[in-house]
């Protein structure tokens, strides 16, 4: 109780730290977790951090996981402070999703789109039954699983490369033309958010953004505290190539692949006061990783956020700086952890001012 | 199998050579680097640093990098240190003047894993960099010797205006008209200013500064300081510095003159430390075992050195 | 003969080390200069978005790049260099000298070539594994159509 | 190995630096960097520690060699806005050149000087500085330093916190005179 300054603390810090690897590790008989375990048996976990902490580098997402012991906001907290290590070299050119390789599309506007639909590995009909048998797996099972899918030679492999579904509605005139003369994309690793942003400060903010954060604040939009009304376009889950030029030939060359979700929403159609013909509004989101729920989100908060951009936010979801200030994750974990320091010298403080004002009135 | 970099390639393309890290790419692909930030990052904290010497008091923006202690833990003060610290350096780390308090133990353990030959060590005389929060150290500091404070809210203006484009011109006209107002109005509401620690600040008769939670008990020492003040605003991403000799007058009415925190007990004497006699010192109240309030230092290594003195 | 940029492609899906141990076998009797230094550190990665075609940062990807010359006794030069998405230099330089040998047809350039032979094809079984979970799981309307008449009740 | 001078190596470019912010803390403070340049001048281990990508340098005098200007990776921009303004001090500043001053809401856009001239601590030229960072007043002698370059540092700083910060190099040697600083005896001595 009270105001006890904590001294020897070194100990205590060491011990502690000591602890948290002795809760991990726990028993004489388990055996650690792999890397590789951890990309693949957690994926969803992985894909997370992956995208919370704003940097694709999957075998430093499994090791902040296997560090943070499967703390999201802690695992992305270490992929995000390691960035501060390496020097930045470079901008891709642009990259667009339509060369994503795909796992998954699926769209719930049409029933028929060109190429098809797909349904990857989703988790969306799942029973959550829960499988018993699990519950004692041998690794023989387990290993089996995975070489009898293997097994099947692929007779009607599809190409894995498909045209996005919005072009049709595009080429219909059913949508807003696309941005003449784009700006320069806004680098929020570098610069501060000053308000007004621009949208691309916005999407690159929310791709990096806490998933449970932008969730709750899309899920208000979608409750009633806004009227997007989104309808999925396209959701699509692949991997993207990633070119950049040869050094000598200047020539794109692909340097390596990423996983991604794209989630594209078509939303209620505005009424424009400049515009004759009424065009749908639209909402995209995109993130690092196989992370739907979050890309959903994102594509109804950029939608949501070009409304409050143009007319005045009539709802939290629509205002960019409340969205957009409070979805971090590293951001709020940190301020929210910062109130466990010891504050004694400003407390000290409070209380000879508190005594002193108080003696004032008396 | 790699021979040389021919200066004819330098020639070539330099565009490309900026820092040359000193060590070894020989080693793990995933080592840390000296000072953990990467050489550029380092290369504008450094820049910053001497705008904010070269305009006293004024905040300077920069780009903030992510740390790997949380936002609000010292991110602003350890992005100083690292851009500041050679290995030849002497770091002491306080946090509530303790230098064993958990989080000073912890930024301490941080740049002694980073910073391979630098020396760590708790005697204020001898450290050459100061890293703290909340406190400046009891004993003077002295001419040559850098002391970083960790700064939550960089702006001591934001309690009268919110938007930070107007504050920005309201420190470049020199204009705190209405930061006086409000410490007008607390006169009258409580006979008394309640501004408890970070007490604005004016530095060489033009910006006012938020000098960090430090408590008004150790503003005083700013003024004439020997030693550079700098101050780290990680979450805020701002830098500001007070030079040595130089002028820091926390803002006060002549009829209500700035007052340090009160020790002094029912009797009217000054509440000494229980564990060394200081009269002089800021003290922390505790509450001992048998639920007494005692009074003791908070600058614990200068506590232990008065305690030296009387054996 | 596969085109230069699928070259890194292929030859990443061999282990670092092969590519590695090839590269420096095949450059005993070369000199090899850097034209630049090799560098490690991150890109940002530059989107286009899907809806108004506006470009965004999705977020940043380790780079690592490397830019050589390889002299000859001769004192013939000859160019190549790679960028990867990966962080060690070592193989970025390795990755730049089979662009080198390759581009300039060098000797040992079959071994190369055989390499990337090699890792395309390990790619497009990839691909094709990919493309098999598409064709797995397509949605086949024309049987769904009636349960979906039936799912108003 | 790799054969890279001093001046592009991190350790190096940390020992410049703590100088450097030693002799802005202190104006008057001449610092001696001989230890960490190897082959290469101050000015160019002064650009090596604070120069990259992100900033713009102008030289109109040409101080510096081609080769070491694409070392510095600083893009190039006229005197009137660049960030660092390098210059030949031992001539009198050219008709109209006026650096960046900054902005009152930005006087951190307000650009680093830093003038080329011979010899620091001696000369015929004497400086009687007062300001932050000085213990009452302070007398640095200098030479091969023009002195207009001080009666326009004198307009260009007299709104602060607007102004220019001034580094003054010789060969091997450095001092600092920030914006906030007045030089007291200027008008006695021209």
């Amino acid at each position: 109780m009270g105001y006890i300054a904590i001294k020897g603390g070194e100990t205590a810090i060491g011990q502690a730290q000591e602890l948290l690897e002795f809760l991990r590790t726990h028993s004489f008989t388990a055996n650690p977790l792999s890397l590789d375990q951890i990309q693949h048996q957690l994926h969803f976990l992985h894909s997370r951090v992956l995208s919370e902490g704003g940097l694709y580098h999957p075998e430093l997402a499994s090791l902040a996981i296997k560090q943070s012991m499967g703390d999201t906001l802690e695992a992305a907290f270490y992929l995000r402070a390691y960035r501060s290590t390496r020097p930045r070299l470079s901008e891709t050119p642009l990259q667009g999703g339509k060369n994503m390789r795909l796992i998954r599309r699926i769209s719930a506007a049409f029933k028929d789109i060109p190429g098809g639909q797909m349904l990857g590995p989703t988790s969306d009909y799942l029973q959550r039954l829960f499988r018993f048998e699990l519950l004692d797996e041998s690794p023989e099972q387990f290993r089996k699983i995975a070489k009898s899918w293997l097994q099947e030679t692929p007779k009607e492999a599809l190409p894995t490369t498909f045209p996005k579904v919005l072009e049709s509605l595009r080429q219909e005139g059913l949508l807003p033309s696309v941005s003449e003369c784009p700006n320069r994309p806004f680098d929020i690793t570098r610069e501060p958010i000053v308000f007004p942003v621009t949208r691309s400060a916005a999407l690159a903010t929310m791709a990096r953004a806490e998933t449970g954060s932008i969730l709750a604040i899309a899920y208000s939009n979608m409750r009633g505290y806004g009227d997007i009304h989104p309808t999925v376009a396209e959701l699509r889950v692949g991997y993207l190539p990633v070119q950049m030029p040869h050094l000598v030939t200047g020539e794109l060359i692909e340097v390596g692949e990423i996983l991604m979700t794209e989630c594209e929403v078509v939303a209620m159609y505005d009424a424009e006061p400049n515009q004759n013909t009424p065009t749908f509004g639209l909402g995209y989101g995109a993130c690092f990783g196989h992370n739907e729920v979050k890309a959903i989100a994102m594509a109804i908060l950029d939608r949501a956020l070009q409304k409050g951009m143009k007319h005045s936010p009539d709802h939290p979801s629509e205002d960019p700086e409340f969205v957009l200030l409070h979805i971090d994750g590293i951001e709020s974990m940190g301020f929210a952890s910062h109130y466990k320091l010891p504050h004694y010298v400003t407390f000290q403080s409070d209380l000879d001012r508190l005594r002193s004002t108080q003696n004032q009135s008396r | 199998m790699i021979q040389s970099l021919t200066d004819e390639a330098i020639q070539k393309n330099g565009a490309s050579v900026g820092v040359l890290n000193t060590a070894s790419s020989e080693t793990n692909r995933y080592n840390y680097q000296f000072g953990f930030l990467d050489e550029y990052a380092k290369k504008e904290v450094r820049r910053t640093l001497l705008k904010a010497v070269a305009i006293p008091g004024y905040q300077v923006p920069y780009a903030s990098r992510e740390m790997p202690i949380a936002r609000g833990f010292g991110t602003g003060g350890l992005q100083i240190t690292l851009s500041l610290i050679g290995s030849n350096e002497i770091l002491k780390v306080i946090d509530q003047g303790s230098d064993d308090s958990v989080n000073a133990v912890n930024i301490r353990k941080f740049v002694a894993t980073t910073c391979p030959g630098v020396t760590l060590t708790r005697q204020t005389a001898e450290a050459t960099l100061i890293q703290s929060r909340h406190r400046i150290p009891e004993k003077r500091l002295k001419f040559g010797q850098i002391l970083v404070l960790q700064v939550p809210y960089p702006d001591p203006l934001v309690v009268v205006e919110p938007s930070e484009e107007k504050r920005k011109i309201m420190h470049g006209d020199g204009d705190y008209a209405r930061l006086w107002v409000k410490l007008y109005e607390d006169m009258v509401k409580f006979k008394e200013i309640t501004i408890s620690h970070r007490y604005p600040t004016r530095i060489n008769g033009f910006y006012v500064i938020d000098p960090s939670p430090i408590p008004r008990f150790d503003v005083p020492k700013l003024h004439q300081a020997e030693a550079l003040c700098l101050f780290g605003a990680g979450r805020e991403k701002k830098i500001y510095a007070v030079p040595p000799y130089t002028d820091a007058e926390p803002l006060s009415f002549s009829d209500i003159p700035f007052r340090v925190e009160d020790f002094t007990d029912e009797q009217g004497n000054r509440r000494t430390c229980q564990r060394c006699g200081s009269m002089t010192s800021f003290l922390n109240e505790l509450i001992d075992s048998k639920g007494a309030k005692v009074y003791q230092c908070s600058d614990s290594n200068y506590c232990d050195s008065q305690l030296g003195d009387q054996k | 003969m596969i085109p230069q940029n699928h070259w890194v492609r292929a030859l990443t899906a061999h282990s670092p080390q092969t590519i590695q141990s090839l590269a420096e076998r095949l450059t005993l009797n070369w000199k090899v200069n850097f034209k630049a230094l090799p560098q490690a550190g991150l890109s940002l990665l530059q989107m286009e978005d899907g809806v108004f075609h506006e470009p965004y940062y999705l977020g940043e990807i380790p780079l690592v790049s490397a830019w050589i010359e390889l002299t000859n006794s001769a004192q013939e030069s000859f160019e190549g260099a790679a960028q990867v998405m990966h962080d060690s230099e070592e193989l970025a330089i390795a990755l730049a000298i089979c662009d080198a040998i390759m581009t300039h047809h060098l000797p040992g350039w079959q071994n190369i070539a055989e390499l990337i032979q090699q890792g395309m094809e390990k790619r497009i079984w990839e691909d094709q594994q990919r493309g098999l979970m598409l064709a797995k799981t397509r949605v086949n309307f024309s049987l769904l159509s009636q349960e979906e008449d039936d799912a108003g009740y | 190995m790799l054969a890279i001078d001093a001046i592009w190596q991190a350790e190096t470019q940390q020992k410049i630096f703590r100088a450097l912010l030693n002799c802005m803390s202190l104006p008057g403070e001449i610092a001696d960097l001989s230890p960490y340049l190897g082959n290469s001048s101050a000015l160019l281990g002064v650009l090596a520690t604070l120069l990259d990508g992100t900033v713009s340098l102008s030289d109109e005098d040409e101080l510096i060699s081609q080769q070491v200007r694409h070392l510095l990776q600083a893009h190039t921009a006229s005197s009137e806005i660049a960030n660092f303004v390098v210059k030949d001090a031992t001539k009198p500043p050219q008709e109209g050149f006026l650096p960046n001053l900054g902005e009152l809401p930005n006087p951190e856009k307000g650009a680093t000087l830093i003038l080329q001239g011979e010899t620091l601590g001696v000369g015929d030229l004497p400086l009687l500085l007062r300001g932050p960072g000085v213990n009452g007043t302070r007398k640095v002698s200098i030479a091969e330093f023009h002195p207009e370059w001080f009666i326009h540092r004198q307009q260009w700083v007299e709104n602060f916190p607007l102004g220019i910060d001034l580094f003054l190099v010789t060969f091997t040697q450095v001092m600092a005179i920030p914006r906030a600083i007045t030089i007291e005896n200027l008008k006695l001595k021209i």
